[in-house]
């Protein structure tokens, strides 16, 4: 069994983005790479919603992969149980990463960042002007704005998905930020996180966000599967006046599918209200253990330094922005027609370039090994359902997701 | 000369063997694996196995979400097979009539059970969701809802709305195995019915239901077999939610399994099912006991 | 009380166009109250069709049927005060002979206590008595037909309709159960419509038969006129074992009248029949098989050879080959005379000798004397 | 009476057809409604306005024919494995004494009482060891799991009514039980063959559970699978997802349709 | 060259335990080559089982089995050169009238030119000539019995099995299939082994017959010696249509010798016969319904009432009710004299008269004379 991890001769590739366009660049930079040092390649595209169930078979069947690409926060789970390589060599080979990019594990870097998706939101600036309203700014316009614009069930103003989904986990997480709401805090005595979100303030906070959130519920549809695809397609068949995606993806879509209305679509910050944090999503490559490492920093390597890695990132323009600012602002970069047309969405990105937080450093300087306990399994979605669509009190809904993660704590040990 | 007794070995032996095989290979192995799995800590990242004896068992017995999933898995296998051996038996007795175009009828009402669940699951999203359904825009226009109803987001509707569609999927294989015992019944019992003073109703219950008991019997453990352990249906349409309230104990092991990724816990509750379902047939086999009827009553 | 059932240009085609089938043609007769009528008739002779007509389970393509003063073409069978017993038995395989025995009467709405009366009353006639709870298929072939016909005489039918319940029984068997349908017969007072292709139980069992082919009915009448004076060849070769020999024969005129010649015999017509044979050269000439002698052959009778012989008991059946080719059966006394090869000569009876006429084929005359 | 009853039951009949046969239609319609139409309601029930777009884009711009290749060379190599392994278990249990029989038979039927999706971890495992994965034939092999106890049934059920006259006819004629078996009681056993062909096409072509677990390379996903993919990508793009609906739909109608008659009679002795 | 059959104790049973069934029990006996040998016995004797171990379809569970001089007990059926008719005809469904036909060449490897050959000249013997093309499903049942016998004689077999072949048919087909296959043995040369639960298919067609009952032969004998001198009274009773009378007698000394005192009839014993009764009080009469004669009621005669006439066609069969209560069946001329109801006398003849052991039920005198 060890011996099949450590076929030199190979490296399996999981990636999480499997637009054709960048399944095309993965082709021609692994032809190029097998030409060079004659080692293979093998892609797998298992996409987003599988993609950590997909690493969790072949590392439980005994065959890691080498490299895996996705999310740095999904990695962490792997780097918590020793399963990423030190990749610092590769990191400094290819020009380093900005600190929230890093995620650093018993000292060592165990990610080497490539792109990053910022969470805000989109906007109808047609529907919109028509009320006289502008881009929300704070939590009372967003409610204002919506319900103005709301005219169900032809059309609502807002969406707020309200169900354990990835969605509706990041808009509550999201939310939290921009209410300074901490699910850990640093207990410095122990050099240890402690769970607080039930504690003092930031249980007010928390509840305070809940029901804001409750608020905009009722100006938002109900949805079918409450998953990132409605999010999109919600607004892109003009059911919704707003919506907010992770990364600019949903642009993309209406772009393809109602291009009549993708000129009025315009990005927006989500409001503030004690911080202007979002939450961040920094992808990259990750190598484990205990596979053909060598081989797999090898390629990482080679692919960040080949020429078509521009294409690559073109792949969903705008959507998968460059970890380094200097190459969103390149012309290289910029060289894009979706980008030309929408420089106005790349300013926006820039703008909030350095507010965007990852959840495993939003309560501290130490990387927080526990987000997994609440993030995993979608806990703040089930906060956010639980509030909203079963009606439960926020401050027991507080009660109890502080509660879970306790006990989670605990059988992790 | 051949050695008859050898011969006949060799022919029990060559018709049996492939299928016993076959089965030992893709069947009996996994399950042994799982089963074994189940007395183990092994988690995703962790490949290593950890014996941990009952701890797993005694784990999962004591979480309460262990039990409200079995409860939701009772609900959605009896719910959804009764609505099976409902559809499929009003559905045969209607196509079993001559009419125009019955083979074309008779088709349509098969197919649902032969298409992938991902097919039936996505036509189901795109006829119930709120905001695009047409049964929504029915139930509206007609004035019988004032908003639209979520069937598969609400807590109220989306077990019902799951054991519906799994109804109308999975209705067409009774249909499909009614219909063809339903031609089998000698149609002179009909008529012995009526010649003795029946009418259509009383010749119904006394030819028809008692010809179908076999079969029903057999679809009943079947289909409770299937539903019982039904993971994709359910998953491609709600993945448990709302607030779990469709998560049966398959969706629960999967969590267990891909979203906690403790494969021992997963496997542990995988091995309650087996164990709730063998036990199950035992009793529906003591209580009916099908296997005899399908000899005697062929 | 029974009552009469009535036949009116009754009807009955299967199906449109090309592929029709016209089962039963313009039947027309009367059954009187409390008859043991039979349909007898080769198969696909539209007996089923007819019996099944007056059920109510197939619908005239024209005619009426009457059952008394009563049409009741149009009433379904629950509604006809009938009971069938039906060939393949078509027992409730589920119910216990009890349950099947007293179906009719559960659907009547009778009392338990009145049920379980009566079916042990009829249970005791057809000696099912110990049979009761045992299910159809734990009975052998004998006992479930009398089990189906249990079912069917519980609730005193008018008309009781039997199709062929004979047939899936073996000789013996057969044999027994015709003697108790008719013990059966006088005992309850219906009118009984019976179907079978055996001759032989139609013979037996009857007050009336009709002889069915085609469709058509050839002739309606007592068992023994049909024996004695059949209306054409078909009946005639239909009714009695071994069929009758049919030979071609012409008839010549002598000084004494008309006389046939066959098998090299000259046999007389006698005076009575002589208006009805006028005119004729050829004729067909039936024999039964007890009506011929086998004798020594003579010079001046038709010399055969027996082709085979066959012991049936206290009697054989012969097959002899006349010089001319043709084979003629006969029935003789059981014995060592005349073994198979031997040469054998023929006498002929001329009192049970039948005439059909060449081309309609219907009966000249019935005895030649 | 007869007229109610016969109009009471065209009504039900009427009733449940559209219960069953509405969700096809609306498949269909959907997946030819124009893309600007789909997503604006209320729906016409009835429209003219076709457009291919949908069936278009599904063909030349997604994976969709590769899959639906990849299914359906899985669901024949099911049907053929299957119509060997459940013929020969059916034909040996039907006419060998032996003991062990019936635990045999209904050992077949334990194997569904464990999740399938459990069991597909260790056959990853098992599969990886044998270089099987992204296999037609580890793929064939694992449906084989889901389908074979069923068919095995099914057969075992047929042969009963199978006369054994038919074969014991062709040994006294001088065949040999091999060749009476392949003349004489095969082609007798055809309708239950067939239907033993269909269980295992529809199980093949329905399965997501191995084929997700299994299956890892996206150029051997089948068609649930790949179906999976397009939904969680993009959002559901309705109009493209009706289509390929719509086109998984058709073969499988067809193949019933032309079938039903054996389907019919080989299910007969099931009851 | 056809060859003789030997069974020797042959025994079979089936099942295990509790619920096992003796099939057959200790059979011996030998069938002689050509012979048209015939098992005959009510339903469930034994017969078709008995005919399965000759054809090696089912394996003796003691008992050896000889074809001429070769042990086949432990040969398959493929090699023991025997061809056979199923009960159920059994015809592949899917092939044609020809391929059926020819099914057992084409396994012997013969060239299609030959095959060709023989079926088309079977298929002239049996009268299937038109029907080659057609399939099984399309033929009447008479025609598919006779491609079925094609089937097993074309291979020209040495020992050919027929299992109830005619049961399936009608009455008068039965008839007619009865000369056909007995015109067919005298063609081939095969050794017939014939099935039936029918004892006139037995008496008319076979050279010797073997009575069974519950898996034991009770005789075997040409049928007119079964007929003549039954071995007990079961074979007596089940050889000859109607089925004989079965009476309780008392044997008494008169001073010419014994005899039987019968219906208030005292029929002296011949004396060839005075040592077999030696010493029996009582014995049972077997009387033959054709033996007995209907005279006018007089006071020195047992006099009873006509209670069933059935017509036959010639004959009637009469079932008497004695003043005592027994009834006696009996066969006389058809006619109108002794119509149901009346009184009559009845006349018994000596010679006609069969004594059994009151006990053993063996026979102990065949005709009293
Ligand atoms: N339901 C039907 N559809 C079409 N044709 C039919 C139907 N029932 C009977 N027939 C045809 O009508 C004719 C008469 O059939 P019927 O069953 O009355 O004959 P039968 O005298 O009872 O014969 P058998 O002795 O074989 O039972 C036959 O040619 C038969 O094929
Ligand atoms: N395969 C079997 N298994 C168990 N019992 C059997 C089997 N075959 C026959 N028997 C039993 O053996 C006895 C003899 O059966 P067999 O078939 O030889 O009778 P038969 O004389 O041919 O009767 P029939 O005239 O009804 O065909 C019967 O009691 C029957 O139930
Ligand atoms: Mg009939
Ligand atoms: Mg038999």
């Amino acid at each position: 069994r060890t011996a099949r991890g450590q076929n030199k001769g190979k490296v399996v590739f999981v990636s999480e983005e499997s637009n054709p366009k960048a399944i095309a660049v993965y082709d021609k930079i692994n032809a190029d790479f097998k030409k060079e040092t004659g080692i293979e390649v093998v892609m797998e595209y298992p996409g987003f919603a599988n993609i950590a169930k997909r690493v969790a078979t072949l590392i439980a069947a005994g065959t890691p992969p080498e490299i895996v690409w996705y999310g740095a926060g999904q990695a962490m789970n792997l780097a918590l149980e020793n399963q990423l390589a030190d990749v610092g060599d590769v990191l400094k080979a290819t020009g380093g990463a900005a600190d929230n990019q890093r995620l650093i594990y018993k000292g060592a870097d165990r990610s080497i960042p490539t792109s990053q998706q910022f969470t805000y939101g989109w906007y109808r600036k047609d529907l919109f002007q028509a009320k006289g309203l502008d881009a929300p700014k704070s939590w009372e316009d967003y409610v204002k704005a919506a319900k103005a614009l709301n005219n169900p069930p032809a059309m609502y103003g807002c969406i707020v998905p309200s169900a354990e989904t990835g969605a509706s986990t990041l808009l509550l997480e999201t939310m939290f930020m921009k209410n300074n709401v901490h699910w850990f805090g640093w207990n410095a005595t122990k050099k240890d996180y402690d769970v607080v979100l039930d504690q003092g303030e930031q249980k007010k906070r928390a509840i305070e966000t809940l029901e804001y959130l409750n608020e905009l519920h009722k100006y938002s549809p109900e949805a079918s599967t409450y998953n990132w695809g409605e999010l999109m397609s919600t607004y892109f068949t003009e059911k919704a006046a707003s919506s907010w995606y992770v990364g600019s993806r949903l642009l993309d879509q209406t772009i393809a599918n109602n291009p009549k209305i993708a000129d009025a679509t315009m990005p927006f910050e989500l409001p503030r209200k004690l911080t202007d944090a979002y939450y961040l999503s920094v992808q990259g490559f990750h190598i484990l253990e205990k596979s053909n490492v060598d081989g797999a920093k090898k390629y990482v390597t080679f692919f960040l330094k080949h020429p078509e890695l521009i294409s690559w990132y073109h792949a969903v323009p705008l959507h998968i922005i460059p970890a380094s600012r200097q190459m969103l602002n390149s012309a290289k970069y910029q060289d894009n027609p979706v980008i030309q047309k929408r420089m106005d969405v790349l300013k926006f990105l820039d703008s909030i370039w350095t507010k965007g937080v990852p959840l495993y450093y939003w309560d501290g300087k130490e990387l927080n090994p526990y987000i997994g306990l609440f993030h995993n399994e979608n806990l703040a979605g089930w906060m956010l359902a639980a509030r909203n669509i079963k009606g439960m009190k926020s401050e027991q809904v507080v009660d109890e997701a502080a509660a879970q993660v306790r006990k989670k704590m605990r059988r992790v040990g | 000369m051949v050695n008859p007794r050898a011969e006949r070995r060799a022919w029990v032996l060559g018709t049996t063997g492939p299928a016993l095989l076959f089965l030992a290979v893709v069947a009996y192995l996994p399950i042994a694996y799982a089963v074994a799995l189940s007395f183990f800590k092994k988690t995703a990242f962790n490949p290593a196995m950890q014996w941990v004896g009952a701890n797993n068992y005694r784990f999962i017995l004591e979480e309460p979400e262990l039990w409200n999933a079995f409860g939701r898995s009772v609900l959605f296998t009896v719910g959804s097979v009764a609505l099976q051996l409902a559809l499929g038996l009003v559905a045969a007795l209607l196509l079993n009539r001559a009419f125009r175009g019955r083979t074309v009828v008779r088709s349509l009402f098969v197919l649902p059970y032969l298409l992938p669940s991902i097919v039936v699951a996505l036509v189901f999203q795109w006829l119930l969701s709120p905001e695009y359904g047409v049964v929504n825009q029915v139930l509206m226009q007609t004035g019988l809802v004032a908003r639209p109803i979520n069937f598969f987001g609400g807590l109220g509707t989306a077990m019902w709305s799951v054991i519906g569609m799994a109804g109308w999927q999975y209705g067409s294989f009774a249909t499909l195995l009614i219909l063809a015992r339903l031609q089998a019944i000698n149609p002179k019992l009909y008529e012995a019915a009526a010649v003795s003073g029946a009418g259509p109703l009383r010749a119904f219950w006394d030819v028809t239901l008692p010809a179908l008991r076999t079969t029903l019997l057999v679809i009943a453990l079947l289909r409770g077999i299937w539903m019982f352990n039904k993971f994709d249906s359910i998953w491609l349409v709600t993945h448990g939610g709302p607030l779990k309230h469709t998560e049966t104990l398959p969706l629960y092991a999967y969590r267990l399994a891909f979203e906690e990724f403790d494969f021992g816990l997963a496997a542990a509750v995988c091995s309650v099912m087996f164990v709730v379902l063998l036990v199950g047939a035992v009793l529906y086999f003591k209580l009916f006991d099908p296997t005899r009827e399908i000899e005697v009553g062929r | 009380m029974a009552f009469s059932v009535r036949l009116e240009r009754l009807d009955k085609r299967f199906g449109r166009g090309a592929r029709a089938v016209h089962a039963v043609r313009e039947l027309s007769l009367e059954i009187g109250e409390r008859e043991f009528f039979t349909f007898v008739g080769p198969s696909g002779c539209g007996k089923t069709t007819t019996l099944r007509m007056i059920a109510g389970l197939e619908t005239p393509t024209a005619g009426r049927i009457w059952f008394g003063d009563t049409d009741v073409t149009a009433l379904p069978p629950q509604r006809r005060d009938i009971a069938m017993v039906f060939q393949d038995v078509a027992l409730f395989p589920y119910m216990t002979v009890r349950d099947n025995v007293a179906y009719p009467l559960r659907i009547a709405g009778l009392s338990r206590a009145q049920v379980d009366d009566k079916v042990e009353r009829v249970a005791a006639t057809l000696g099912l008595a110990d049979k009761l709870g045992q299910k159809p298929g734990q009975l052998s072939g004998g006992q479930q037909q009398r089990v189906a016909i249990g079912r069917a005489i519980i609730k005193e039918p008018k008309v009781l309709l039997m199709d062929e319940p004979l047939s899936a029984l073996d000789a013996r068997l057969r044999v027994d159960m015709r003697t108790e349908i008719l013990r059966l017969h006088r005992e309850i007072s219906a009118t009984i419509v019976y179907v079978t292709h055996d001759q032989i139980e139609a013979m037996t069992m009857s007050t009336r038969v009709a002889v069915m082919d085609g469709g058509r009915a050839l002739q309606v009448d007592a068992p023994r006129t049909l024996f004695r004076r059949p209306a054409d060849q078909t009946v005639a070769t239909f009714i009695g074992t071994p069929a009758m020999n049919v030979l071609p024969a012409s008839l010549v005129t002598t000084p004494s009248g008309p006389a046939v010649e066959l098998l090299g015999q000259r046999l007389a017509v006698g005076p009575r029949h002589h208006a009805a044979v006028q005119g004729l050269k050829q004729v067909e000439v039936g024999v039964r098989p007890q009506a011929v002698r086998l004798v020594a052959p003579a010079s001046d009778r038709v010399r055969g050879r027996v082709f085979l012989r066959e012991p049936l008991g206290l009697e054989d059946e012969v097959l002899v080959e006349t010089e001319s080719g043709t084979r003629v059966k006969v029935v003789t006394a059981a014995g060592e005379e005349f073994p198979e090869g031997a040469a054998v000569g023929l006498e002929l009876a001329p009192r049970d000798l039948y005439l059909f006429h060449p081309d309609s084929k219907t009966t000249v005359c019935a005895g030649l004397d | 009476m007869r007229q109610i009853q016969a109009y009471a039951t065209l009504a039900l009949l009427f009733v449940v057809l559209v219960i069953v046969a509405f969700p096809f239609y609306w498949m269909v319609l959907s997946s030819v409604t124009p893309r600007e139409a789909l997503f604006q309601p209320p729906y016409k029930f009835v429209r003219l306005d076709f457009s291919l777009g949908n069936y278009r884009e599904l063909l030349f711009a997604t994976e969709f024919v590769r899959y639906f290749v990849n299914s359906l060379i899985a669901a024949v190599g099911a049907i053929v494995l299957n119509v060997v392994a459940a013929t020969l278990a059916g034909y040996g249990l039907t006419r060998f004494a032996f003991a062990g029989k019936k635990p045999f038979a209904f050992g077949t039927l334990f194997s569904y009482m464990f999740p399938p999706m459990l069991m597909a971890i260790p056959l990853y495992i098992l599969f990886s060891a044998l270089r099987m994965r992204n296999t037609y034939t580890g793929l064939v092999l694992a449906h084989m799991a889901i389908s074979l106890p069923l068919n095995i049934w099914l057969m075992w059920q047929y042969f009963q009514i199978v006369p054994q006259s038919l074969e014991e006819a062709a040994w006294v004629s001088g065949a040999s039980r091999l060749r009476a078996l392949r003349q004489v009681c095969l082609p007798s056993a055809r309708p239950g063959i067939l239907s033993v062909a269909i269980f295992s096409f529809a199980l093949s072509w329905n399965d997501f559970t191995f084929a997700f677990i299994l299956q890892t390379d996206r150029t051997m996903f089948t068609l649930p699978v790949g179906l999976a993919s397009f939904v969680e990508q993009t959002g559901v793009h309705w109009g493209m997802v009706m289509a390929a609906a719509v086109l998984v739909s058709v073969p499988t109608f067809l193949l019933v349709f032309f079938l039903q008659r054996y389907l019919l009679s080989g299910l007969r002795a099931t009851g």
